[in-house]
């Protein structure tokens, strides 16, 4: 195909025009009030963060802030931040610009806090200046200075993750006076519909990154230009263009007819087809789990033996051979292996039909029932065809000896409403690390009590807690470890998969650098005719 | 002239006009068959129909494997084991044998088909006939009920249902009745409207039968022709739409139920690596379909008066 | 006293137009004012050109058609005010023929069922199967008709069939609308030779409807002649064709063809102009006179004129101002030389035509 | 005429009071409703009362509904839930979408199917009669969306001569004065942008066009048959007509009364089908977005649009009606 | 199949002078259409028009005589439809015409009138433009001067504000009136032969009367040939030279009007008359109807179709088809195809 570069304004070698295909327009380019890959992804280009992770891994690396040191005990952190730094709308990126952006963050009101709203923000930092919902939780963020050019920001208690969370595109800085001008926090009213009238997010998103926004066409396209005053090395691309292509299918067949130079999350049986027409492949590592989890409220599932006896019966090695990718893994434990707290030594349940026919009866339940969820209309790298995995583990299941009664919904929002609301008794479901740190894999699971999992082994809870706070890096390792053997022995679920999700991109495009966490940074891109 | 002549003459003229047998006697319907067995369409729809009831009673023994036992051993991502001699159309996706499923899938595309029909006819001529029996402002309340469901694009009314109702078969086949609903309130209105005003209806009236019953009697049985071809259309675009709802993601929330629409609809990401996977399930659709439509059209043609003698 | 009167019969079809409430803009005044009496055991005939409320006035006197004024009174009794179920008690004793056999039989039912049907509806006891038998006989078909169906028939035995119908519950009134106008030439006789048989047989009383006015005159005892909605003439049937008063009627004699060359070689014909005149908007005075070879200045345009006996004349009225002038021949008709500009002057303009 | 298309708009209201209605009581009978919608995956018992109440959802369903058509009235159709910007401007420029989508599939049906009806009603038997019988049969019996993957794959992938997905190329850069890609591309005077954008609307309208054009080739063909067996068509013969004439003048016009009203009652059809062809070809329409605003409750979306697709429909009805009047004489001066 | 016809047919209408304007001889033709028996719906059917000279055919529904027409001009269409015999107008055979000139001889030498003004006229096209066409076609008019004389040629068969009238539409007319048009459209090129294939049948009785003077003053006066089809014997009676009865695809009997309402010889014609009441007949004169139904026919290659029904049938009636031939001491223009004719006193 020749379609991608057409039109493009780049006439000097190292230009052009790359077409990425994405699955849906961002909610908003606003990174605060979004947390789907989608509008982080186009968020990632616009703005930068104080830190990042280094190119493909998960350790922290300076970006807006040059270096950082935090005190003692762990609650203040003080940024030394990068010089000659400016907006796109020419502003000067500094101390009080960072600051800005925290306490707008903190002060957020009404429909502001909603989870589905200020998610990262959430996870990181707990709550806001002012709690609407009593259930939030102190803020761990208490307030930021500026001094001498230096960003201040104290905590009200220490944290192990803060510096990793900060990675996050939700934490972007913005430029304080576009916020203002294009009223970012103009949600209308509280109270009323939350309507976000401001056009910060939709057509005036204002960063420091190495791209800013040329045009947005909702549901056709979304035109990045080279941002030409970026204080790092200047973008290779001209342009980067986001087009919508809600449809698998239609995605593949647009980037081999040559209408997308890219797209993300490659359908694992395209992959070999792909490559052979001579198509790039690009995996990210395994930074995700997939797994069956449980509401141990519900019955069978309060059943120890019944657990164990699910976890004999799922074949998952065949699963992930017949359905993911070479590289894909059977899970052992909640967690990637690339990530420390990985244990080498947790309980693991092979699979063997007698065993689980033998629990079953162990048990003490005769023909156990299973309702067992699956959603629709999604597709995720730790299960990129949730229908297939369904009907195989459902055949697992009832060759084993239990009755499944199927149950589906579209993913969003029935499904995920449904698991947390707690109304699956055994569900498909994964995760995709956020950042590199066992909190945001097993912490988030586990640490609280939920009732989508139903109630754990009481100490499970507290083990998390006091890893999640211990700030010394090696006796964290250990906590995490033995929380992965006491999570797999009480069996809140059975994680089957870590897998490598895959880009596929059209000959020529080089220099794009998967990230395990999806930070991945267009600008290094270049395209070779 | 006496009237024993015109006995007469009329006598002989029976002996003399009498056809072959088979043609002296019969009904409005039984004329109408005789005319499909002459259609060569008709008895293509007919063989075609006829095959897809028998393959789906006799699914059990036709089968050579349970459409619903996988063998994931065989498969890997994007490449599943073509046609053998073990398996004449391959494995599925699942590492299921394709053509036990074809086969198995008649039961469910024709248990959709039938009984969204039945239930979208019944509810549909139920209402026309509600309409068109009482005429007035009940006629014009039933028209305008159905103007709201027309003006709804079909595949969306039925999303709405489904969506309403939570996944299941049961919700998809709801879907698709109440989406031919109007279609056939509206129709056998019409067609009842112009049978009211017709003269054999004027004469019961006259001979002082009661209204209910020129309605129930005469006016209903006779307005049911279009309904009935409008039947077997409408048996055949339910499998289309069951499979356009499967596509959308509604559908049985069991995924290893061997429905064709489903099939077709869960293979479009296969298109391109395993056609066939594709074609066998599309091969079943468009064959039952074309079916049912050879034989409505044929009793169209068969049942329409201006072709009548 | 008669056994049918029928009393300034009106019936009027509204016209509604209307954007979403229909308003009635209009009336197609189908029957306008119609007196006529039937006597027990005698045949009215009614003739008229198409549109001119013939099947209106049948349908109406059966209660079949709304009644806008007027009254039907059927041996003493005024069907209107009669209930729903006394009507339908009342409908055993007048029934109806119609004029396409085809149309008036439930195509799903056997000729059994049909004949059947008003046995069972009044609630007549007995063996239905040897009454239709009877039936099929009176009508002149054999008994194996009653298991087939109305397609089955030629035209002639379907109309048998409806006129078996028609008798099966032994009724005093028949309206035949347009009985034979549907068959072919060689069997009309069938037909109206039944009718006659049937008549003399079951003393029946017929009002038959017909515009052959041949037919009519052959079948009938009097004759009523209709134009747009009311009775312009009526007349014995011997009467009438010797001595036609009104111009309506003359025209309409002169204009039947006659199948004899000798006949048609010298009679003389009167041209009528134009077309019939809307029923929605009859005009003034005398309908007739639009298309009136004998329209006079006076009267004809403005004045509606009554049926009246005209002088020297016994059982024969006519609706015509100048009924006298015309039959004693002092009117003229006015004539041209052969007109044929039909629709333009709103005079009378005839032609007489001879070969 | 006037007083009929006024009477058919007027007609319209009830209509449209009736489906307000059944849509509001619909919304609000779908499971989990509207507020699981609105809060997503992190919902609780408060922050559902919260929800409800800021949506005023704890009212009683009256006064929500009346509420609700006070705002309609003045075109305020409220906030997409999904795409959290007004309905009424996702519906506006999503329409267009699919109008453009919808009138070159029926364009395509139309210029296609009615001479193929026309050739197989005039030579009923023939070779291409019988090839357009079978043709329009499979036509019928494909799903959309089948027939959408395929033609992409052979005429897109393996021929590379239309464009799979989306409406333009989105490297080009040009006005959008009417939202029309291919009409915007003529009136710039941008013609590679307006050709670029047809090569995007060619396979979806023959996806999407394929039922109308089975359906108008049959009755085509059933109204030509008829009407070549009608008295005035012998008199034309009589009258010496050229056979041109004959099948032009007097045969086509006549037949294209049933098929102008088939085209009418094809549009609730083609908007089912622009679901699942927009979906298909990622093409932006407002029928797989109203699909989706299903699957997502976003009720606003749900409640506008369909009002918005019944006046839409209606109107089509109308002006089918209206153009009816064009064909047949009759009906114009009814 | 068919027996080889032992007599030969006299032939109807010949001999009467002058070379004959239109020849049919020995027309047949035959509908197959699939799962159905063959039908013959004319069968052996020869007559001959003079120039100027009005012809009726009469019979019942379905006797023949608008396919005897149609095929004449080559109307039917070639589907389904064998068509044998040869049919000449003015020595040019028109079943074997090119279709090109047979288009160029309808409607300018041939013209024809049907049945049902309203279906014959194209309800979409104005009635100007449904005269003008023919104008276009055959004399070359075009535009104002085509419009001119179409306004011209409606005055001529009598309707008024002709400029105004062009405009409307068919159903804006009255029967009458369209029956009108079809006239003018038919006399447009003046052609020598008209058909009019029951032309006043779907009209009341006064305004038919308009017609057929209409047509009396119009082609009669002109010279213009008529052939007058009708199921009315009073029609044929007032107009026509020469008649020619039809009964079941054949012509049973024909002869000179006045010869046939005389002396009708034919049991089938005899009937008829019989059969309808005439006005100038007193009341009580009693109906003679023809038993049965026309359908009620024997396939002719067996004898004479009308032996069901007839009155006067002998035994011969049944086995060879009478052949059409004057009878001894008759007329020779009056034919008839009879075994047991109807002697001359039998009223
Ligand atoms: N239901 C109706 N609504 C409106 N107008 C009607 C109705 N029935 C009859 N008419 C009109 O009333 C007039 C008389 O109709 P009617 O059928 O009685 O005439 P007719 O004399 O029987 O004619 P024909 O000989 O054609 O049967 C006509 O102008 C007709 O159009
Ligand atoms: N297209 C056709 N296909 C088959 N049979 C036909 C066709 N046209 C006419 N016939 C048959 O041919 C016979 C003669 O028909 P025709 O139309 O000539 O009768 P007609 O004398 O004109 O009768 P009518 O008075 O009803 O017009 C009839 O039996 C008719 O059924
Ligand atoms: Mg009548
Ligand atoms: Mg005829």
């Amino acid at each position: 195909g020749d379609g991608g570069n057409d039109g493009g304004s780049g006439g000097d070698e190292a230009g052009g025009t790359m077409v990425f295909g994405t699955s849906s327009d961002p909610v908003s380019m606003d990174g605060a009030y979004v947390s789907d890959g989608e509008s982080l992804r186009v968020v990632r280009q616009l703005f930068e963060t104080l830190v990042t992770t280094e190119p493909g891994g998960t350790e922290i690396v300076p970006l807006l802030a040059k270096e950082w040191e935090s005190s003692e005990d762990g609650t203040s952190w003080t940024f030394t931040l990068q010089e000659g730094v400016k907006f796109h709308d020419g502003t000067d990126f500094n101390a009080e610009a960072v600051c800005a952006n925290f306490d707008r963050w903190y002060n957020f009101k009404g429909v502001q806090q909603s989870a589905s709203v200020s998610y990262y923000w959430q996870t990181v930092f707990s709550g806001y200046a002012k709690n609407e919902d009593p259930a939030l939780g102190t803020s761990l963020y208490k307030d930021c200075q500026a001094q001498d050019g230096k960003a201040v920001i104290n905590l009200t208690s220490a944290s192990a993750s803060f510096l990793s969370g900060l990675a996050l595109a939700s934490f972007s800085i913005a430029s304080p006076e576009a916020l203002t001008k294009y009223e970012a926090d103009k949600v209308t009213g509280t109270g009323e519909e939350p309507r976000f009238e401001g056009t910060f997010g939709t057509q005036n998103p204002v960063g420091t990154g190495p791209f800013k926004l040329e045009t947005y066409e909702p549901n056709n396209r979304l035109v990045l230009a080279r941002f030409d005053d970026y204080w790092g090395d200047k973008s290779k691309l001209d342009k980067v263009i986001f087009k919508p292509i809600a449809d698998g299918p239609a995605r593949r067949q647009a980037l081999e007819a040559g209408e997308i130079q890219g797209y993300d999350l490659v359908d694992p049986a395209d992959l070999g087809a792909l490559e052979g027409a001579g198509f790039q492949i690009v995996e990210r590592p395994a930074f995700n789990v997939g797994y069956v989890g449980f509401n141990t409220a519900k019955k069978p599932f309060d059943n120890i033996k019944i657990r164990q006896a699910v976890a004999h019966a799922l074949n998952r090695q065949a699963l992930v051979t017949a359905k993911y990718p070479p590289g894909a893994e059977v899970a052992k434990q909640f967690m990637p292996p690339s990530l420390f707290g990985y244990a080498s030594d947790v309980p693991e349940y092979e699979y063997s039909v007698e065993k689980a026919k033998a629990l079953i009866a162990e048990s003490g339940v005769a023909n156990p029932t299973i309702e067992f969820w699956y959603p629709t209309g999604v597709s995720r790298p730790y299960m990129p065809d949730p229908v297939a995995n369904f009907q195989a583990f459902s055949a697992d299941l009832t060759a084993a000896g239990f009755t499944v009664v199927p149950k589906s919904a579209p993913w969003n929002p029935d499904y995920l409403n449904a698991v947390d609301t707690g109304g699956t008794g055994m569900r498909l479901l994964g995760w995709t690390g956020d950042f590199g740190d066992p909190d945001n894999f097993v912490g988030t699971f586990f640490r609280t009590k939920q009732t989508a999992w139903g109630p754990l082994e009481e100490s499970i809870y507290t083990d998390l807690e006091a890893a999640r706070q211990e700030p010394d890096e090696a006796k964290r390792t250990s906590l995490y470890e033995a929380a992965n053997k006491k999570i797999m022995e009480f069996l809140p679920g059975v994680p089957y998969v870590h897998t490598k999700p895959a880009l596929a991109f059209a000959k020529g495009v080089e220099g794009y650098v998967p990230s395990p966490v999806s930070i991945e940074d267009f600008s290094k891109v270049s395209l070779s005719s | 002239m006496s009237l024993s002549q015109g006995v007469e003459a009329v006598e002989s003229a029976d002996s003399s006009a009498a056809g072959p047998p088979e043609e002296a006697a019969g009904g409005l319907w039984r004329d109408a068959f005789r005319r499909l067995r002459h259609n060569p369409t008709a008895i293509l729809g007919a063989a075609l129909v006829t095959i897809f009831v028998l393959v789906a009673i006799f699914a059990p023994l036709l089968a050579p494997y349970d459409p619903k036992v996988a063998d994931l051993s065989q498969i890997r991502p994007g490449d599943f084991p073509g046609p053998s001699r073990e398996h004449l159309l391959g494995l599925d996706s699942q590492g299921r044998d394709e053509l036990s499923r074809i086969i198995y899938g008649a039961r469910y595309s024709l248990l959709i088909g039938v009984v969204s029909l039945a239930v979208g006819a019944t509810l549909g001529v139920i209402l026309g006939l509600i309409a068109g029996a009482f005429g007035g402002w009940v006629d014009s309340l039933v028209m305008r009920l159905v103007d709201i469901m027309l003006s709804i694009p079909g595949l969306l009314l039925a999303i709405g249902i489904a969506a309403l109702l939570g996944r299941s078969l049961k919700s998809v086949m709801i879907a698709i009745a109440v989406v031919n609903v109007p279609v056939f309130a509206r129709l056998l209105r019409g067609s009842m409207l112009a049978q009211r005003r017709s003269d054999y209806a004027l004469a019961a009236r006259s001979l002082g039968v009661t209204r209910s019953r020129i309605v129930l009697q005469h006016v209903f049985p006779n307005s049911l022709g279009p309904v009935i071809v409008q039947a077997t259309l409408a048996l055949a675009t339910a499998i289309i739409d069951a499979a356009g709802l499967a596509f959308l993601g509604l559908g049985s929330p069991d995924p290893s139920i061997p429905e064709w629409g489903r099939m077709l609809a869960e293979t479009n990401s296969l298109l391109a690596t395993e056609p066939l996977l594709a074609l066998w399930p599309g091969l079943a659709i468009v064959l039952s379909v074309l079916g049912f439509y050879l034989l409505g059209e044929a009793l169209r043609e068969a049942l329409d008066p201006k072709l009548r003698r | 006293m008669s056994l049918l009167e029928i009393r300034d019969l009106k019936v009027h079809f509204p016209i509604k137009k209307g954007i979403l409430l229909e308003r009635t803009v209009g009336h197609v005044r189908a029957v306008d004012g119609v007196d006529l009496s039937v006597e027990k055991g005698r045949t009215l005939g009614v003739v008229g050109e198409s549109g001119c409320g013939k099947s209106t006035l049948g349908r109406a006197v059966l209660q079949l058609e709304p009644i806008t004024e007027g009254s039907v009174v059927f041996d003493g009794t005024d069907l209107s005010t009669l209930g729903a179920r006394d009507l339908r008690a009342m409908r055993e004793r007048m029934q109806m023929v119609f004029q396409d056999p085809l149309a008036s039989l439930d195509p799903r039912q056997s000729v059994a069922s049909v004949l059947a049907e008003p046995l069972r509806t009044h609630g007549h006891k007995g063996d239905h199967g040897k009454r239709v038998r009877e039936l099929l006989d009176l009508v002149g078909l054999p008994s194996t008709a009653a298991n087939r169906y109305p397609h089955e028939f030629s035209g002639g035995q379907r109309q048998r069939v409806g006129i078996a119908r028609a008798i099966a519950l032994s009724p005093e009134l028949i309206i035949a609308d347009e009985p034979v106008s549907a068959l072919d030439v060689s069997i009309q006789a069938q037909v109206v030779n039944l009718l006659e048989e049937l008549q003399e047989r079951l003393g029946l009383t017929y009002v038959v409807i017909a515009h052959d006015l041949a037919v009519v005159r052959h079948i009938s005892d009097d004759i009523a002649v209709m134009y747009l909605g009311a009775v312009v003439e009526v007349a014995p049937s011997d009467g009438l064709y010797d001595d036609p008063l009104h111009p309506y009627t003359r025209s309409l004699l002169s204009a039947i063809p006659i199948p004899d060359p000798e006949v048609e070689d010298s009679r003389e014909r009167i041209l009528l102009r134009g077309d019939i005149p809307s029923a929605a908007a009859p005009p003034p005075g005398c309908r007739f006179h639009t298309r009136c070879p004998w329209r006079q200045p006076t009267r004809c345009h403005d004045e509606v004129p009554l049926l009246r006996e005209p002088e020297g004349v016994v059982g024969h009225t006519v609706a015509c101002h100048w009924a006298e002038q015309v039959r004693s021949g002092e009117l003229q008709p006015i004539t041209s030389e052969v007109s044929l500009m039909v629709d333009a002057a709103p005079s009378g303009v005839s032609a007489t035509a001879a070969d | 005429m006037l007083t009929f298309a006024v009477r058919r708009l007027l007609l319209l209201i009830p209509i449209l009071l009736g489906l307000s209605i059944l849509v509001f009581l619909f919304v609000r009978a779908l499971p989990g409703g509207p507020e699981t919608a609105l809060l997503g995956e992190r919902s609780t018992p408060e922050r559902i009362a919260q929800v409800r109440a800021a949506y005023g959802l704890d009212r009683p369903v009256h006064e929500q509904y009346l509420s609700y058509m006070g705002k309609v009235v003045k075109l305020d159709f409220g906030t997409s839930i999904q795409t959290q910007r007004p309905v009424s401007e996702e519906i506006a420029r999503r329409f267009k979408a699919t109008l453009e989508l919808t009138g070159a599939a029926i364009l395509f049906a139309v210029l296609v199917g009615i001479p193929l009806g026309f050739v197989a009603g005039r030579r009923p038997q023939s070779w291409i009669d019988n090839l357009s019988t079978v043709g329009s049969l499979l036509g019928i019996a494909i799903p959309v969306f089948v027939l959408g993957y395929l033609l992409k794959y052979v005429f897109a992938i393996k021929l590379g001569w239309f464009e799979t997905t989306g409406r333009q190329n989105v490297a080009i850069s040009t006005e959008h004065p009417t939202g029309f890609f291919v009409l915007d591309g003529i009136i710039t005077g941008d013609l590679p942008a307006a050709w670029d954008a047809f090569k995007h609307l060619v396979l979806p309208a023959i996806a999407l066009g394929t039922i109308p054009l089975a359906i108008i080739t049959r009755i085509t063909r059933a109204a030509v048959q008829e009407v070549s067996n009608e008295d005035f068509v012998r008199t034309a013969e009589a009258k010496g007509m050229t056979k041109s004439v004959v099948t032009r003048r007097h045969i086509l016009r006549n037949a294209m009364l049933p098929v102008v009203t088939i085209i009418g009652l094809q549009t609730g059809l083609l908007l089912s089908g622009a679901i699942l062809t927009e979906t298909v070809f990622a093409f932006g329409g407002l029928g797989s977005f109203m699909a989706s605003s299903v699957f997502t409750r976003d009720f606003p979306v749900i409640q506008g649009g369909i009002l918005f697709i019944a006046v839409v429909f209606v109107l089509v009805n109308l002006l089918v009606d209206i153009s009816y009047g064009l064909f047949d004489p009759r009906v114009r001066n009814a | 199949m068919t027996r080889v016809q032992e007599q030969v047919d006299a032939i109807p209408g010949r001999g009467q002078g002058a070379a004959p304007l239109l020849e049919v001889r020995d027309l047949r033709v035959t509908f197959k259409s699939r799962g159905r028996r063959p039908v013959k719906a004319v069968d052996g059917v020869s007559l001959d028009v003079a120039p100027g000279a009005t012809v009726g055919i009469v019979g019942e529904s379905g006797s023949g005589k608008s396919v005897t027409s149609l095929a004449a001009l080559g109307l039917l269409g070639k589907r389904g439809v064998e068509i044998s015999g040869s049919v000449k107008f003015d020595g040019d055979d028109l079943l074997n015409m090119p279709e090109d000139e047979l288009r160029a001889v309808r409607g300018k030498e041939i013209a024809m009138v049907f049945q049902d003004p309203m279906s014959s006229l194209n309800p979409v096209l104005t009635i100007g433009r449904q005269i003008t066409e023919i104008l276009e076609r055959h004399r070359g008019l075009k535009g104002q001067d085509a419009r001119d004389q179409a306004a011209e040629l409606l005055l001529s068969v009598g309707i008024g504000d002709a400029v105004r009238r062009l405009k409307s539409f068919p159903h804006q007319l009255s029967g009458g009136m369209r029956q009108r048009v079809m006239i003018a459209m038919a006399l447009a090129c003046q052609p020598r032969l008209l058909i009019a294939d029951e032309p006043t049948t779907a009209l009341d009785v006064t305004i038919s009367a308009q017609i057929l003077e209409l047509l009396r003053s119009l082609v009669v006066d002109s010279q213009t040939a008529l052939v007058l089809i009708t199921h009315d014997l009073g029609v044929v009676a007032g107009l026509c030279d020469q008649v020619h009865v039809m009964y079941s695809g054949r012509i049973v009997e024909s002869a000179p009007r006045r010869a046939l309402f005389a002396n009708p010889q034919h049991p089938y014609t005899t009937g008829l008359l019989a059969s309808v009441p005439r006005l100038d007949q007193p009341r009580g004169v009693p109906l003679l109807p023809i038993p049965g139904s026309p359908s009620d026919t024997l396939p002719w290659v067996d004898g004479c179709a009308f032996a069901p029904r007839c009155t006067r049938r002998v035994p011969e009636s049944v086995g060879c088809p009478p052949a059409l031939l004057p009878l001894e001491g008759s007329e020779p223009s009056h034919l008839v195809r009879c075994v047991n004719p109807v002697p001359e006193d039998h009223t």
